[in-house]
């Protein structure tokens, strides 16, 4: 095999099908959020915010997810971190846009946060909390988001360039020390943002596993993304010959644990309300327990974890590029379902719970899809696809070679 | 090296383990039927040693006597007395006056000190049981003390396991009889017992009670 | 199997230290007729002190607790009202405490007197069917001749109701096909055949025997070692014939 | 999965085993410890120690079974006192080992071969002294087997929708699968012993416990498909385990307990004692027993590394904690998170953010991590810590009850001392024991880190 | 099989190669197992997972009983506890349902790991016909190395391709350490 720094560039024909991923992702996307806007004045602003979050959130995440996962390469070390890099990079890359989807949320907060209403803020228990629910805040909080997801991906995407244009071992030190304190914050501006965001959907009701529950989502989101595009990468020269079944196996591995942590977690949340049965936390379930949305949480349960649990298990499947993808395309779907069944059951009624999902939370998910995969493809067709100047590169190349 | 072990002692280790799982396997189910379930632990059928060797298949059985006759606390309390010296001295103040046998009773009423009889029915101080509700919703006497008419000493006739009195508490359509037959030995239901049962649950009002409180107070 | 066994070393310890009782099977508490081994008669209840009146139980109504009227005389009148729930809780009270020796019917031949106990007059006498109800009452409170007193084992209220059903009973022996009522009375078989008038007092609070049969039936009569009350056993004996006419 | 050798740079600390072992160099020397090496002195007056202490246990344990469970402190309302913190504490330091085990086997950390035998044992003896706990918390341990499922003379059966029931299963199953694993790993390192011994009696031992293992490839190619399974399972077990012992708390409705994060932090908290108990012990006996050349930095710096992680997913569930009871505007919650910070017992709860959130970041410098006194000393300051954090848990939001007229306070008395010191005691003297009989290290995994291990096929003659 | 070879099966468990390296032995199998033979077995102080191709070993037993006894188990737990609080003893507790399935699972996972482990362990003590204390490879003096630094290979006389002279000349032909007979 070369070694040579040559055969790690990316030869024009995969840039070329880099480009054609990402046109046609513009498309899709462009077509499925012109479809959105349109709900906005068919279904009216309420039905539009309620999808575009469920939408917004689920690819929102798939590029947090990937800042996460790229801080935690960087910890751990390890033959799949040094091999997927560059695409949690441009993953962690598309936040430069996605951080601005919260606009039409913070805008249009009154329509469905009801919270922020006056009525909202009147209310005897949202006022005990006024410290930290209260808009301007709000406001300053999504700043705060900002400033450290859209900084860390900055420097650790300039600093993994400077790493591989230099080979200074300096920039390896450099990203593993910003990515101890990253993740850190990281775990905290995401808790408080989904708590922000999603939470608040249902004002009273609270659950201290939430933020671990919507960064396990967010890593189980990326890492299917992530198994997709090796599989797709695996197509092409030089990929065909340097992606090893050990690296999709070692995804495979990563994946069959965020499935299981996925389930863990939610099983946790549901044990302990289920069991001590208070009125304030048992509505949340109430209206996912009952009609149609119970029968969304069945399914969740079946496509989420036993289906693509019993799926993962099996080495063959792991380690087949095709296998892998496919399993990871299905877990994408039903993370969309995930989205929906957490944003959509908030508006029924806890006496009368009513299926109440709409066709714009299956616009909403392809529309902001089709945008995240566009920015993610121009993003991978701009940079080298494999960190050269990581210091264990030629090892994790040469995982799994040496029988 | 040379070998440690002799040829037979491979048929003699697997053999041992063999043996320790049906041994341990075997004495758990055992010490639960011998022992924890034995008439010995339970005291079924044990004819307890009495100061006056008192017939209740004489007094009951052949004379007759109402079971309330002595018991008279039965219906109206959760305890259901032994009878006093004097409920003896009501009739043997007449007849068997010279028997010997009775000389303890006599005796016992000369100097008003009581008979010690031995319970034998002795149930653990943390069960609450009380006989008059029982009497009232149609347990006969015979269905835990069984055919008193004909033990000539009286013996602990159930085995008085927690899961005796369950099976009554949970259906107790299977032994339940008209309120006036409860103190009749040898009763036979006048139709088959299902329908009987399932009547005077009804009309009774029996409750399945099951609650640890209704027994452990 | 590690814990098969402990439970298992655990029951035989159980079984090995002799008895099977288990911890607060017996607790230091009284239980009724609990022996006791602090006071010196081994009783764990006391008797109330001589002459203490325990709370509502004063019974000043002599006509109710002692049958008596305020000048010592037995009253004549019940002090409760009668009714048929009454007779039939005297009857239950009365097979169960009076008839082992006064007989089922009150013809003094129980089951104890034909073992030797001393026979108690007829209630079918004249004395007796004259006798005031407080006598009747007075003598189960505090017995007469060879009978010991009741009082212990029959409540005040009982024993009215027993002397309300021997007046029945006394009514029954001496009745006449009259006292029935007219439908009652045209439901029996032609006057001569069936049973003879006055049979049974009972019978008017029980449904007539049903004609074809010559046997009255006493459903509620204690039970006898063959379990059908009258009809065979000791009840064929000679002495119980009087009842049957 | 073979297993080179990683290459030492500038991400790791050293290599896994020290070059200049070969294959027979490291059966002996493990071996050794067992065979040949003399009985020290340290090691009986260690022993003497640790089974004064368990005597301390034995008294304890004996007075409480004669006069019941009021010997305690515990009462209304604190009625869970140091049974449940020190069951809690004891199963938590259990669990690094099977982690070690389990996980990294799955991870194919290679790192992990030198300490695994320990730590299975210590999770085993910590496992041990952790059910002594709630079987004495009973009052009747002697009728403890009426927690099983079996039909009884009393027709009751457990309930099934108690986490107390839970506790049972998974106590027990995890003490069944730790010593089923932990015995599989033994099997061929007797057989080792047997073969290298020269007593008969030592031969005949085990030889008996090895089973006749003959290192068959037939054998080892199932033995080695067991092994993974075994930590297939042991897996998804340790992290049920805890988080099983987290529910005792979180399906309650007790303010400070119910809370929906338990699990996760449990799961955490416990493998950061467990990791601060291993290095608590390895680190002594690492050097009293000469072993740096097997144990090297780089496990101690791995083992600070995870220890350092957990801390902070702790750190981050004590945080959330706080937050959500403000964020919940529930007058308990509150005044639980207040009560916690400002009542009766702050001191053990600074304590405790000292110990477990503070010292422990001590551990970012690679220099604390890779110098094994100030290791040690951070190691037993994180055992007291997440000692104080379940005190904290369990008496904080005990004693301060919904209705203040059942407001009380909890101190332990001499016999809770005496049990647990005594359960310290049980756990050295079993390590003593332990660490003397059986082969501390696993031998045969220690083998296949070696240069030597690895299958170079001669060119075809 | 003549009657000659007969006689050998009865006092001669077969013939052992010693070698230096995993390497060779490795090399020694896969020859061993091309030249036909069967029954033959290697011997190492570590596993050595080259030797499952060498041998052809692909014996997934082990994890199919596995597989059944953790079902088996998880069945069984949640069998147990689902009659248990419907049939032998139904309390309400709190109007929740008697089959409360989330609170069930805690129960049904221990029961598939608790079985599921037993049968992975006890099924390749079983499968590995252990334990057996004698084995005639123990005869060989130099076998106490095998399960500390040597490599041994050994072809048994039951094999239908054995015979004791050609099986002698064969192993040497691999380059082994040292041959030796294995007394029965």
């Amino acid at each position: 095999m070369t070694t040579t720094e040559q055969s790690y560039t990316t030869p024009p024909q995969l840039t070329e099908s880099l480009k054609k991923y990402q046109n046609t992702s513009a498309f899709v996307g462009l077509v499925f959020l012109g479809l959105l806007v349109a709900g906005y004045f068919m279904a009216g602003e309420q039905q539009f915010l309620r999808s575009y979050l469920a939408g917004f959130f689920m690819w929102f995440g798939a590029g947090a997810g990937c800042l996460a996962l790229l801080m935690t390469q960087y910890l751990t070390g390890g033959a799949w971190g040094v091999m997927i890099r560059r695409l949690l990079e441009a993953g962690a890359k598309t936040l430069y846009v996605m951080w601005f989807g919260f606009l039409p949320l913070l805008l249009g907060a009154q329509q469905i946060y009801w919270w922020t209403t006056p009525a909202g803020l009147a209310d005897k228990r949202i006022h005990e909390k006024v410290l930290y629910l209260n808009v301007e805040f709000l406001w300053i909080r999504w700043v705060i988001y900002g400033v450290i997801w859209l900084g860390l991906t900055y420097l650790l995407n300039k600093w993994s360039a400077l790493e591989d244009e230099t080979k200074s071992t300096d920039y390896s030190k450099k990203l593993e020390s910003l990515s101890a304190p990253g993740v850190i914050a990281f775990f905290f501006t995401m808790t408080f943002a989904s708590v922000d965001y999603l939470m608040v959907l249902e004002p009273h009701w609270f659950s201290t596993i939430y933020g671990f529950l919507t960064i396990i989502g967010e890593g189980l989101t990326a890492f299917c993304l992530i198994n997709i595009v090796m599989a797709l990468l695996a197509k092409h020269e030089p990929f065909n010959h340097l992606i090893t079944d050990k690296h999709r196996h070692d995804l495979g591995k990563l994946t069959l644990a965020f499935v299981m942590l996925w389930a863990y977690l939610n099983f946790s949340q549901l044990l302990i309300t289920w069991s001590a049965n208070l009125p304030d936390e048992v509505v949340w379930y109430i209206k996912r327990w009952n009609g149609g949305w119970g029968s969304v949480a069945t399914l969740l349960w079946v496509f989420q974890f036993f289906v693509p649990f019993g799926l993962l298990l099996s080495q063959t499947n792991k380690k087949s590029p095709a296998k892998i993808a496919g399993i990871s395309a299905f877990i994408l779907v039903v993370r969309a379902l995930d989205y929906c069944f957490l944003v959509e059951p908030n508006f029924t009624d806890a006496r009368n719970v009513q299926f109440n999902a709409h066709w714009l939370d299956i616009i909403a998910p392809i529309g902001f899809g089709g945008l995240w995969l566009a920015l993610f493809f121009r993003n991978l067709s701009q940079t080298r696809l494999l960190p050269i100047g990581a210091p264990d590169f030629q090892k994790a190349l040469n995982h799994g070679r040496d029988h | 090296m040379a070998q440690i072990f002799k040829s037979s002692t491979n048929s003699l280790a697997r053999t041992s383990i063999v043996l320790a799982l049906v041994v341990l396997g075997g004495t758990g189910g055992a010490l639960f039927e011998l022992i924890a379930d034995s008439t010995y632990a339970t005291r079924q059928g044990d004819a307890r040693e009495q100061p006056i060797p008192f017939s209740h298949a004489h007094h009951n059985g052949s004379m007759g006597i109402d079971c309330r006759y002595c018991h008279n606390s039965v219906e109206n309390s959760d305890w259901s007395a032994i009878p006093p010296t004097k409920t003896c001295m009501n009739c043997h103040s007449q007849i068997w006056i010279d028997s010997p046998t009775l000389e303890p009773v006599r005796e016992s009423y000369r100097t008003n000190t009581s008979i010690k009889w031995t319970k034998v029915y002795d149930l653990p101080d943390y069960v609450y049981f009380n006989h008059s509700i029982h009497v009232k919703k149609g347990v006969g006497c015979e269905t835990c003390h069984g055919r008193v008419d004909q033990m000539a000493l009286t013996y602990q006739a159930p085995t008085l396991e927690m899961r005796w009195c369950l099976d009554c508490h949970r259906n107790p359509e299977q032994y339940l009889r008209p309120r006036d037959q409860v103190t009749k030995m040898g009763y036979e239901p006048s139709e088959p017992q299902e329908v009987i049962g399932a009547r005077l649950v009804k009309e009774y009002n029996v409750q399945k009670l099951e609650t640890c409180w209704t027994c452990h107070r | 199997m590690k814990l098969t066994a402990l439970s298992a070393l655990v029951l035989s310890g159980i079984a090995l230290t002799g008895c099977s009782r288990l911890d607060m099977q017996d607790q230091p508490k009284y239980r009724p007729q609990r022996p006791s081994a602090f006071f010196a008669d081994g009783r764990s209840e006391r008797q109330p002190v001589e002459g203490a009146i325990a709370r509502g139980a004063l019974n000043e109504d002599t006509a109710f607790y002692e049958g008596k009227d305020a000048d010592g005389n037995d009253v004549e009148e019940f002090p409760i009202a009668v009714d048929k729930a009454v007779i039939e809780r005297g009857r239950t009270r009365f097979d169960v405490y009076c008839a082992p020796c006064h007989g089922a019917i009150g013809n003094g031949l129980g089951m104890v007197v034909r073992r030797g106990f001393k026979q108690p007059p007829s209630y079918h006498i004249d004395r007796l069917r004259e006798a005031p109800v407080g006598h009747m009452y007075d003598v189960i409170t505090n017995g007469y001749g060879a009978m010991l007193n009741y009082s212990a084992q029959v409540q005040p209220r009982d024993r009215w109701a027993i002397v309300a059903y021997i007046r029945a009973l006394q009514y029954s022996e001496n009745a006449n096909i009259n006292d029935l009522p007219v439908e009652a009375r045209n439901k029996l078989p032609a006057a001569g055949q069936g049973p003879a008038p006055g049979q049974s007092a009972a019978e008017k609070n029980q449904p007539i025997a049903p004609p074809d049969s010559d046997v009255i039936d006493f459903p509620h009569q204690p039970a006898t070692p063959s379990g059908v009350p009258g009809a065979s056993g000791a009840g064929a004996r000679p002495g119980k014939q009087p009842e049957r006419k | 999965m073979s297993q080179p050798v990683e290459l030492p740079d500038q991400i790791y600390v050293g290599p896994v085993i020290d070059e200049g072992h070969s294959l027979a160099s490291v059966s002996d020397k493990v071996g050794g410890i067992v065979l040949k090496r003399k009985t020290t002195l340290g090691w009986v007056f260690g022993l003497i120690v640790a089974f004064g202490l368990l005597q301390a246990l034995m008294a304890s344990a004996t007075w409480l079974l004669i006069k019941g469970v009021g010997v305690w402190g515990i009462n209304i309302p604190v009625g869970w006192g140091f049974a449940i913190i020190n069951f809690v504490w004891w199963i938590g330091i259990g669990h690094a080992g099977t982690l070690i085990s389990a996980i990294l086997l799955l991870l194919n950390q290679s790192w992990r071969n030198a300490i695994n035998r320990f730590a299975e044992a210590m999770t085993l003896f910590a496992v041990m002294c952790a059910g002594m706990f709630p079987v004495l918390h009973t009052g009747r341990p002697w009728l403890a087997y009426w927690l099983l499922p079996y039909p009884n003379t009393m027709a009751l059966w457990p309930q099934f929708r108690s986490p107390l029931l839970w506790d049972v299963f998974a106590v027990t199953t995890y003490l069944t699968i730790s010593a089923v694993f932990w015995f599989v790993g033994l099997i061929p390192d007797l057989a080792t012993l047997r073969d290298s011994t020269r007593k008969p009696w030592q031969q005949k031992v085990f030889g008996m416990l090895s089973m006749g293992w003959r290192g068959s490839a037939r054998h080892w190619q199932r033995y080695e498909k067991a092994s993974l399974l075994l930590a297939g399972m042991a897996t998804p077990l340790v992290v049920s385990v805890h988080t099983v012992v987290s529910f005792d708390f979180a399906v309650s409705m007790i303010p400070g307990w119910h809370t929906t994060i338990f699990p996760p932090y449990f799961v955490a908290g416990a493998i950061y004692s467990g990791f601060a108990m291993v290095l608590t012990l390895m680190i002594p006996v690492r050097k009293f027993y000469g072993l740096e050349d097997i144990i090297t930095m780089r496990h101690l710096n791995n083992m600070a590394k995870v220890t350092l992680a957990t801390a902070l997913i702790v750190g981050y569930g004590y945080i959330m904690e706080a937050f959500f009871g403000y964020f919940s505007a529930d007058v308990y919650e509150r005044f639980m998170v207040w009560n916690r910070m400002t009542g009766p017992y702050a001191v053990f709860y600074y304590t405790l953010i000292f110990c477990n959130i503070i010292t422990p970041q001590f551990l970012w410098a690679k220099r604390i991590r890779t110098s094994p006194g100030i290791l040690w000393i951070i190691s037993i300051i994180v055992n007291i810590g997440m000692w104080l954090e379940r005190f904290v848990i369990v008496v904080t939001s005990l004693h301060r009850d919904f209705l203040p007229s059942s407001w009380g306070m909890y101190a332990p008395t001499i016999w809770d001392f005496g049990v647990f010191f005594g359960t310290i005691g049980l756990f050295l003297f079993l390590i003593f024991l332990f660490v003397r009989a059986l082969p501390m290290i696993t031998i045969f995994e220690l083998r296949m880190l070696l240069p030597g291990a690895r299958v170079k096929e001669p060119v075809a003659q | 099989m003549s009657v000659q070879a007969l006689e050998t099966v009865h006092t001669l468990y077969g013939i052992m190669a010693e070698f230096e390296t995993p390497g060779h032995l490795v090399a020694a199998a896969r020859k061993v197992r091309l030249a036909g033979f069967k029954k033959f077995d290697a011997y190492t102080p570590y596993p050595i997972h080259e030797l499952d191709e060498a041998m052809d070993l692909h014996d997934n037993r082990v994890s199919l009983y596995t597989l059944i006894g953790g079902c088996l188990g998880g069945i069984g737990g949640f069998s147990l506890a689902s009659w248990v609080q419907s049939v032998a003893l139904p309390l309400n507790i709190g109007g929740r349902p008697l089959i409360s399935v989330p609170m069930f699972i805690p129960v049904t996972f221990e029961c598939t790991i608790l079985i599921g482990g037993l049968t992975a362990a006890i099924s390749m003590l079983l499968l590995n016909g252990l334990p057996l204390p004698y084995h005639p490879v123990f005869n060989v003096d130099r076998f106490v190395d095998a399960s500390r630094s040597k490599f041994f290979l050994c072809i048994e006389s039951a094999d239908a391709k054995f015979d004791r002279d050609n099986t002698v000349s064969f192993l040497e032909s691999l380059n082994p350490v040292e041959i030796a007979e294995v007394a029965r």
